[in-house]
């Protein structure tokens, strides 16, 4: 699959509305503490390929933490 | 040969600074949703923020724009100012309940009324988010704050106002609008909102309002998904979504 | 002068800090003698940090602003990063070396003493009384109150609905005593 | 007096309780750092009390309910912090001129504008010069302990009864925010027919009261503000204050509230030193301890005033004792964090002269 | 035996007093249905009068009622202060368009809304009496007042304020009726109103409200009749009299 | 300076096309007596002079509307009278905190409370002091005719531009209601770049501007108030005052506004006679004309202060010449109408002390 | 007609709302000012016998000034 | 001090007492002179008196608010009971005596001048100039001004829209001048 989520993990706070809105639902609660004490959410590498690049994740989240990424090949896909 | 294209492209007016906001708060959202519109339309170099009172107080952190900070509630006062001495830029003020909906109650009505042309976004989120979550205009009954610690009592305090359906009764109200940001289809509709809300200013059609139904999660001692969940079930039903007023629309709700 | 202790009292929110702070005073109230308290308040709470100062006396206290204090307990890696430039010469530094690398603290200027809270409450049964353990050490190290005296006083602080939690928390500030009766000083 | 055990409480809570123990039974709030625990508590206890509790829609609704309730003789308050008591000041002027006692509590914290949330003086010439318009003072008190918020918030209420007249207290987020033992206790004696002889409760039997400060026919306004001036003179006899060391000092230190409290401790420091100086803490701002200050100049002293605030009860010093000295003056900068070494140094100089 | 019977009682709550109002005000009138509704009712003796800024700031010196004077625009919350120290006692504002509807929008909503178990009598002559005919938010689009020389202009000004309407749709409102005293028919109808907004305030049903359209013959420049008749031919058509709420009846217009 | 007929108007209209000689285009108003003619004539002539005129809801919302226009750099102004002031309370404290340059006008009146509509100088202590709340200061001006009511508003603009800061023409009902011949005039080189530097307009090219008195940083609110009162000593400079007739006087007499020019006339009639009296009428208040006073002082004069108030421009009459001289005082009672003969007997007895 | 109507002259401020309301038409604006220098209203004595006693025009004076008196012997005249 | 003079000018609203104060007192300007004119203002208008007061000197004015008018100009009663006690010894007194009967006035105190202006005006046709044959009257009486340098001023006070009308204005002035110079004083 050619889509892919980049989080950028010392803004995230953990508030896990992202894991709601994902309709595969990889996102998940990581085990991680940012600098900030949060503890940040994750998409391990496996589940990654599950990603439909619809950036729900991204619309959701209330913080600009994530960044969506989808191949060009895939026409028509990105809005 | 595939080439990565990036799909969440985050307005450049959208400043590459962490919020101050709490976890799960949709303050963000919100200002995002701002950013999105004014970029969108080319509106972003022309444009005045009259921030307000309350947690956004920090707003011009986030948005990158010629800005003003009001005195509680005034916003729209200051707003009107604005407007006036440069009629030629587009104005909008950002405010919370408590700002909006109790002190500064008579700012707003008459602002709509007079049909400034002006844009407010109205971010209410049931409670004094920013001096700890004291009860607001628009606290549910039964809502449990620092100041009502045994909930909203109906008899002693009235109900929750719904300022959206008062501005639209007002003659001078071009658009006016309730939405929610707690479900992606309510944030598409909210995105809608509010670029039209900025469109009738571009128009010059007259006042134009999006209310924001928003979390506390803080205040409301809730979990960011709880509180989420909150604006579906206890929020939307006391505060229905949708147009209370369209002056380009055939019908009105 | 004769008896004076203050503290700064760090760490996040949801860490207890206030809760300890509060106990210390009352525990100096109850032994008679004078004592401040003040809380960080506000926006500034919002989600970050949160720290408040405490001031323990048998003279009249001036000032329950403390610029240069003479003890700390910190509870996370940022407060230790605000507070410990502070910290006067020589001064007491309990640290929660749960979160916190002791290897960042001025071991040479200040007394450091690095205890593992979280472990130490954890062991105990109970990881949110890690703020007891800390306060425990704290008032082993500068030797402010009895630990007797600190626990006796739990049940001005606990709310009467969570008073079946009182010998726990007093167990935990024994814990943290105890662990600087047999750690000492970090070197 | 009833003496239960000290309690441990933070100087706002101190301010709710001294109004309850006064008998208070209308409190009129908004929310504002750094006072919010006045209303939060009240929200509860004043209920409790059999009183009541309303979250006003603004300050400037506060203030105003504030004069309705009081108007009827009932003990009530208000309280807020910087930016909400400029709101009041239209209200606080209609109750000091239609001779309306209300307790007005002011956490003051940095200005100007939305300033921060931080301690505080500079609202003095607003509480004491007079913020609102025309010739009026209110009675203005500056607790400078847990204890004496507590204490002075039972005798604001005796004082506004006495005279008819708004009383403030001038606080701010040190005397707020900080928690201190305090004793609490009950006045005894309480004159159960206060506010009978003039409170609004509906002309029965007798000609109607009016509450008002509307004076139209010649000469009336000034029948009035003559009125009202003489009252302000039989207040002077409310002056109070601390004297620390005062006898033999060489330099007086003048301040209040919180940095009174504050510079104790920098004036027992310079005395163990063996530096002659002493401290004048106003408790009442207005009236001001005018008099004791000229005594004190009149015996030869020099005098330093020290505020949280760019200068401004500086100004009552030096008229108080214009006539034979003068005082200096230090700031503690607004926005900073007062501590008893910061003004070490300018005493001492003061002191070098 | 013919003996004659005097058909006019004037309430004694109404005081001997010539009034300073100008030939044809309808303040007056609007004195006298508050004094025979508490005359009837027998609440004088009760009741406390917040009187307000504007021509009626005398109305202690026509009616015998304990009262006090407030602030320009802040009547309801003095009343809401007076209201909670003394709640056996019955509590009125009486407020005009200037006072009511501009300064002192935020206390009249606010007041309503908690549902303050108390009477507002607001007299809406659609300028500032008092202050020498300035334009007031209830002033009709095109109507020539001291700040609207050319006649008020909807686009700069808005359009006038519909408060009745307003209020009405405020949780804590018991009863709101808008009625004029132009015609016999509609004093009648006025006396009607007044009265039952002091009996549901005896109820404790809430905040009751009155607006009384109302000339100021001064400052539209008419001779009384010609205001009089202005109440029909132009304030009705926008300011339509009726019950707009009452929590006791059955249906509402 | 183009000089045409003289035209016979009130002060209240004088200050209006004062403000519209200064380039004003903004007002934002809210009817009060004895101020009403002022909105009235803005109503039609800000708008033909292609400027904007809004009548807001109230006084509070004036004042905000003022910060907003006035924050674009754009001329503009607000005017009110005693009561509607003090509702501006917090919106000054917040312009000055955010250094914006808005004109205000207080044509005041009997007080306190709704007090009367007739003159009075009562809003002295809330205009110079500073009403609202922190360690601000609004310049002050107080004309004594018809014409300085033109001329200062004209000065009032310049004033506020060049410091950023609120200027206040402090007025009162004599000078705002009296007709007087008034030779107008249009000040000819203004900066068309004024306000361009900081003024809120869309951040094209460049980084976005803030107006705002929120310094919550470690000794940012210390910073801004370091700046604001380095900004206030710059003010000095601006001192103004008549003198009259000072140099061979035995007694100063000081008056401001309508008792200044008033008692001048007293004063005249009194050298008539042979007495050594002279007048000194500060026309800023705000910088004070300490110094001048002081130099005054130093010669040996005796002083007597004259207000129509109960006693608040006297205090920094004696603040300023605390070191060598005192001030005796003089109240025109609130509520009644000032005359020259009025203050024969209280000068005279003063002048032989 | 047993019905009789009294001004009190000086309170009348001539505005002539009672002569619209009065069904019968017999208010007139008289010739005489009053000290207030109001021109008042009047009924002459002629006139005067027409009058049903209805108060319309009490009614409607803002001002106080009219007194309406009924014989008793009209039964249920009165209101 | 050389030229002085003052009138308070009081009647009913609508008697034109403002119009012809103001008009004194641009006459005043207009040859020269400072003149001060202030009216009573705000409420105090509604419905009742009306009145205005003017200074005219040819030096400095000091007050423009008069507490012992050298002269008085009355267009009805109660402005004669309010204002004839404050008028000087031998000041100078123009009755309005269509509608006050001369016998109130204090004649041998004052020098009173009973001046019928309302039939004076309407004998020119149009009573609405009876205050424009008063202030004629007391230009005459008091010598301030020529009655011509008023009547050129006319043209300041009345607007471009009556501006036929000022010769009949002009008239008015002339035939209350005349008045006084044929009949004297009221004794
Ligand atoms: C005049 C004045 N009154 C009160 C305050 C204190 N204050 C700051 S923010 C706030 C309310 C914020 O609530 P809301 O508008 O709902 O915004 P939120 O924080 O919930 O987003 C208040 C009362 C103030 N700054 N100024
Ligand atoms: C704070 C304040 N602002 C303004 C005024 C001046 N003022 C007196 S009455 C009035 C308005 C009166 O109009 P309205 O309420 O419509 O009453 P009306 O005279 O028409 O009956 C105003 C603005 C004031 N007294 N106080
Ligand atoms: S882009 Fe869509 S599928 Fe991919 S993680 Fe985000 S929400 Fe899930
Ligand atoms: S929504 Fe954003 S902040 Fe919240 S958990 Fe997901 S990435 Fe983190
Ligand atoms: S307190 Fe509430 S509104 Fe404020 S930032 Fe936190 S969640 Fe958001
Ligand atoms: S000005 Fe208007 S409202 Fe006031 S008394 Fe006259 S007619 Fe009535
Ligand atoms: S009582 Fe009726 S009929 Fe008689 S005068 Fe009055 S209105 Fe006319
Ligand atoms: S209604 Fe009253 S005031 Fe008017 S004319 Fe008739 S009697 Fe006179
Ligand atoms: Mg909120
Ligand atoms: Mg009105």
């Amino acid at each position: 699959m050619p889509s892919r989520v980049e989080f950028r993990e010392d803004r995230c706070k953990g508030c896990l509305l992202c894991t709601e809105v994902c309709p595969t639902g990889i996102i998940q609660q990581s085990s991680r503490f940012n600098q900030k004490g949060y503890k940040v959410v994750e998409i391990t590498a496996e589940m990654m390929s599950e990603c439909k690049g619809c950036a729900f994740c991204a619309m959701m989240c209330p913080d600009f933490v994530i960044n969506v990424f989808k191949s060009e090949s895939e026409k028509g896909g990105a809005a | 040969m595939t080439q990565e294209l990036r799909v969440t492209n985050y307005p450049q007016v959208l400043t590459d600074r962490p919020t101050h906001y709490c976890p799960g708060c949709h303050h963000g959202t919100a200002h995002r949703l701002v950013a999105e519109a004014l970029t969108d339309l080319g509106l972003v170099e022309n444009t005045i923020l009259v921030g307000s009172i309350g947690c956004s107080v920090f707003i011009y952190n986030y948005l990158s724009l010629d800005a003003i900070e009001s005195p509680h509630g005034r916003a729209p006062a200051v707003a009107t100012g604005i407007k006036r001495a440069r009629p030629d830029k587009i104005v909008f003020t950002y405010q919370g309940d408590g700002d909006l909906a109790s002190i500064g109650m008579a700012e707003i009505m008459h602002c709509a009324n007079r049909g400034e042309n002006i844009t407010t976004i109205f971010v209410n989120n049931t409670v004094y988010g920013m001096t700890g979550g004291q009860m607001a205009p628009t606290t549910l009954v039964g809502q449990k704050t620092t100041t009502s610690p045994s909930g909203r009592s109906q008899e002693d305090t009235g109900s929750a106002i719904r300022m959206t359906e008062i501005i639209a009764s007002l003659g001078g109200v071009a658009y006016a609008e309730r939405v929610a940001v707690n479900t992606i289809k309510n944030i598409k509709k909210a995105q809608k909102a509010v670029r039209k809300a900025f469109e009738y200013q571009v128009k010059g059609l007259g006042f134009s309002f999006v209310e924001v139904l928003a979390t506390c999660p803080t205040n409301w001692h809730m979990t960011p998904l709880a509180a989420n969940k909150r604006i579906e079930t206890e929020m939307i039903p006391y505060f229905p979504l949708g147009t209370y007023k369209d002056v380009l629309a055939k019908e009105e709700k | 002068m004769s008896m004076y202790q203050d503290a700064i009292i760090a760490g996040f929110g949801g860490q207890g800090v206030m809760l300890i702070g509060n106990l210390l005073a009352y525990a100096g109230m109850d032994a008679g003698l004078n004592v401040t308290y003040i809380p960080v308040y506000g926006p500034e709470m919002r989600g970050g940090t949160a720290n408040c100062t405490v001031v323990v006396s048998d003279d009249v206290i001036g000032s329950p602003i403390i610029r240069s204090p003479v003890s700390l307990i910190i509870m996370n890696g940022p407060s230790l990063d605000k507070f410990q430039p502070m910290l006067q010469d020589n001064g007491i530094l309990i640290l929660n070396s749960s979160l916190i690398d002791p290897a960042q603290t001025e071991k040479n200027r200040v007394q450091v003493f690095a205890v593992p809270v979280n472990e130490i409450a954890d062991s105990l049964g109970n990881t949110r009384m890690a703020n007891m353990v800390a306060l425990g050490a704290y008032v082993q190290a500068t030797g402010v109150l009895p630990v007797k005296r600190v626990q006796d006083s739990l049940v001005s602080v606990i709310s009467a609905h969570y008073s079946h939690m009182i010998p726990k928390n007093a167990e935990a500030l024994q814990a943290g005593a105890d662990y600087v009766v047999q750690h000492g000083r970090y070197a | 007096m009833s003496q239960p055990d000290r309690i441990f409480i933070k100087g706002n809570e101190a301010i709710a309780r001294g109004a309850l123990a006064a008998g208070a039974k209308c409190f009129f709030g908004y929310p504002i750092t750094p006072q919010n625990d006045i209303p939060e508590f009240m929200s509860q206890a004043i209920v409790d009390a059999g009183g009541q509790f309303v979250q006003a829609e603004s300050e400037v609704a506060a203030a105003n309910m504030l004069l309705g309730a009081a108007a009827c003789g009932i003990r009530s308050l208000t309280s807020s912090s910087s930016p909400g008591i400029s709101l009041k000041q239209e209200a606080l002027s209609y109750m000091a001129g239609s001779e309306v006692p209300g307790v007005i509590v002011n956490v003051s914290r940095g200005g100007p504008g939305l300033g921060d949330i931080g301690p505080s003086q500079a609202d003095y010439f607003q509480s004491v010069k007079g913020g609102g318009h025309g010739d009026y003072k209110l009675l203005v008190l500056a607790p400078g302990t847990v204890q004496e918020a507590y204490d002075l918030t039972i005798k604001a209420f005796d004082l506004a009864f006495k005279y008819r007249n708004p009383v403030m207290i001038l606080a701010d987020a040190i005397i707020g925010q900080m928690k201190e033992p305090v004793v609490p206790w009950t006045p005894e004696h309480r004159d159960p027919n206060e506010g009978r002889t003039w409170g609004l409760v509906g002309a029965k039997d007798r000609a109607p009261r009016l509450v008002k400060s509307l004076f139209l026919e010649d000469g009336a306004l000034a029948g009035q503000n003559l009125k009202l001036q003489a009252k302000y003179k039989r207040m002077q006899s409310e002056v109070d204050q601390e004297l620390f060391l005062t006898d033999d000092a060489e330099l007086i230190v003048v301040a209040f509230g919180s940095i009174g409290r504050i510079v104790k401790s920098t004036v027992r420091k310079l005395r163990a030193q063996g530096k002659k100086v002493g401290l004048v803490r106003p408790i009442t701002l207005f009236p001001f301890p005018a008099d004791v200050l000229l005594g004190l100049a009149k015996q030869g002293k020099r005098f330093i005033t020290i505020e949280h605030n760019m200068g401004q009860m500086v100004e009552d010093v030096r008229l108080a004792i214009r006539t034979v000295a003068d005082s200096d003056f230090y700031a503690q900068l607004p926005g900073t964090l007062p501590t008893p070494d910061d003004f070490e140094e300018p005493i001492l100089k003061a002191l070098e002269g």
